[in-house]
């Protein structure tokens, strides 16, 4: 069975580049109604705002949790209570709770349909790298990472297209340590949105950049759907 | 993956393919989906390999399809009991294949499945029939026999309640095998006692999370 | 932390071979108190009939639950509540269920302080024969047997010592398929008791029986306790 | 193995030794069992191993006992937070030994400890830092990495109710780790908001079975 296609309004395509919270819509739009999805620590939560009440999408928590409802207010907050950034938050009807061995069995049994991730850099097949940079002095800590990278049957990473000085993060291949292998299915950026497979690093939607220019900028090859 | 709520049980049954794997729960009659079974063999379903503890009691349920050739093999723990009369008559003449599993094996196996372990190193079975020609490995001075996942691409199970979205809960030792199978198959169907609304089950109480349950029906027969 | 000692009346040493209800008490005195006990289908069942109401020891059985209570009485009856062999049976205050693969985790890790199996054979380095016949006809079925006799920390078998034919069935190799090696700790029959560990088969107790008749009929090395 | 009701949390630590694997659950501070952590810290056993997910924060609880250089090494997941101070120090000055888990590997060695599984075949991390030097193998075509259990001397949990037998509920994502951490280790200390008659749980409802639990202790401090 396949998650429920759900009407969903566009995201109109832009003259300007996305901010996180129109990236976060535009990941929002593309998940299916019905669809069970682990939101990573950090931007990719921003997600959860922009899903439709009535979406039936199942947010999956790894501290063990699905049906997470959203961040907790005012008193509402409960220590016992929170998510996998360790952010209070609540519970819809429908919650159930389990513990970290079932909950990671879950990820990594491929029963996730979709989570989304934020990446320091992607290549063009598909490897993540988002848990460390490298650097001698970095302490490293990897999490969850690895096992919703290996787990969820699609991968999205939410990230930038550049680095703040201007080095493409989507890249031939990875110079930062490895997440997981061939593992990533599109990458939403401010620029740009990819899609990739055995067909190679396809773009199918461009904010405030032409295809030109992405090409240019990029050292991966680049496909283009048609309209661009 | 929206869980579907059936009316009938031979619509939570429709599309079993022939050549599929089922696995069915129960220990005995306790948490076997006896209605969805029925269904299945109504549905027509052939060539199956049929993964359960036991292999069939009677001439009715696991039975009855054993008695229509429909299966081509069972995978279970104990297939030998006082009425396993049909599966011991197939078996005894070379109509159905059997492999014998330790039953925490069996277990564990559809455990890897649902948890995506490639293969797991065990103490069951180490220097036994059951594990001949099986990989086996020292590890700390144990004998350990790798043991690979057993996937379904059907599970049939029986719980007590539903709530709407699918998240199961069980009762008392009909729980068995039932949450472990709804780990390990492609397309879970589950036959309840009762259907609740959502929200009306203690979510420190489910059992089964609604991720792992496809299709659920609310048992027609009285208990 | 060791189990509780409980203060046991022992089983007066009989000039008669034990019937299966006194090997049953004799197992059951040597369970101690708070122990986390599986009882074997069959006769080893039979050993919960001996245990006192105040000992503390919870039993376990494989398809699903800790506390199991006494066999259900008439009106006692749940279809969803039975032991491994399928027998009806109760819950005490305090029971716990849980499914296959938790409950097998439970005998696999260590966890149980004692199982008690039937036998068709056990050999002097404490093998273990009680699954199959190795009849040609015969169709096999294991059940819960290999996990138990390589999971509880102590495996005590209960068995007459010899076939209705004469034939011993403590031995110096089974003949019959396995169940587990080395695994079979205590041996309780209608004729003596018998320790198995590194130091060889050593007889604790007999029940009608010479330690001299004994060495005769069986092929095993014997030693002896003190006091017989 | 009788389940033991403590007094305080310093009875419940006593005995622990220098040397040991000490599991400690929670994730953030949901099921931390702070209690128990300051009682060890009081008790003074050193040369500690502990696993849990992250590596302490700020100065109390884990960051205190690492303070108190009792710590030999930290197996987790996640030690870099924002307010781990006490942890990156003495790892960058090479204080402290550090193995960094994926925390699904982490949840699932332990697992393996508690489930007599000697080994298992993980997709998690293969080709990745993590994976270097680990055997692999393909399965089906996809890459493995063996992973070995993680088996602790002592588990520090907590948990929400415990009855005096033993049988511990846990509350929301608090749960986390607890469970697995329960079945992993040869002493398992419970830190528990309360203690109710054996009987008040109901069966269907526990989480841990008072098999893997030995000792209790209801915390003193308001939540």
């Amino acid at each position: 069975m396949t998650p429920n296609d759900r009407a969903t309004t566009p995201v109109t395509d832009r003259q300007q580049p996305l901010g996180k919270h129109d990236i976060a819509a535009l990941i929002a739009q593309d998940i299916p109604g019905g669809a069970f999805v682990n939101l990573g620590i950090g931007q990719p939560t921003l997600v959860a705002d922009h899903l439709p009440a009535d979406s039936g999408v199942v947010l999956h928590t790894e501290n063990g949790m699905l049906n997470m409802g959203p961040a907790a207010r005012d008193g509402e907050v409960d220590p016992d209570l929170t998510n996998a950034g360790k952010v209070p938050v609540t519970e819809l009807p429908g919650a159930a709770y389990f513990h970290h061995a079932d909950s990671f069995a879950m990820m990594r049994g491929g029963h996730l349909d979709i989570c989304v991730l934020g990446a320091f850099q992607v290549s063009a097949a598909g490897d993540l790298a988002n848990w460390h940079t490298g650097a001698p002095d970095a302490i490293p800590a990897v999490g969850g990472a690895m096992d919703l990278a290996i787990g969820a049957k699609k991968v999205f990473v939410m990230m930038t297209l550049f680095t703040k000085d201007g080095t493409p993060k989507l890249v031939p291949d990875c110079t930062y340590p490895l997440t997981g292998l061939g593992c990533v299915d599109r990458v939403y950026t401010d620029l740009a949105v990819f899609d990739i497979g055995a067909h190679g690093v396809r773009v199918t939607r461009t904010f405030g950049i032409t295809p030109d220019e992405l090409a240019a900028r990029l050292e991966v090859p680049l496909t283009f759907a048609e309209g661009l | 993956m929206t869980t579907r709520l059936c009316a009938t049980p031979d619509e939570a049954v429709a599309g079993i393919e022939d050549g599929s794997t089922v696995l069915v729960g129960g220990f005995g009659m306790a948490g076997m989906p006896v209605e969805l079974i029925d269904a299945l063999i109504r549905q027509g379903a052939t060539d199956l390999t049929v993964v359960s503890n036991n292999a069939g009691n009677g001439d009715t349920g696991l039975a009855a399809l054993l008695a229509k050739r429909r299966v081509r093999k069972v995978i279970c723990s104990f297939p030998r009991q006082a009425d396993s009369w049909v599966f011991d008559d197939l078996y005894r003449t070379g109509r159905i294949e059997l492999e014998v599993v330790p039953q925490g094996n069996l277990a564990e196996r559809m455990r890897a499945a649902g948890a995506g372990i490639g293969a797991f190193y065990c103490p069951t079975g180490a220097g036994t029939l059951l594990a001949e020609g099986k990989e086996t490995r020292e590890i700390d001075g144990r004998t350990y026999v790798l043991e690979y996942p057993i996937k379904g691409d059907v599970a049939l199970i029986g719980a007590h309640r539903a709530d709407r979205m699918g998240n199961l809960v069980y009762r008392k030792t009909a729980r068995n095998f039932g949450p472990v199978m709804a780990t390990a198959a492609t397309t879970v169907i589950a036959q309840v006692h009762e259907v609740v609304e959502t929200g009306a089950l203690d979510p420190e109480t489910v059992v089964t999370p609604s991720i792992y349950v496809d299709r659920i029906v609310q048992e027609a027969g009285p208990r």
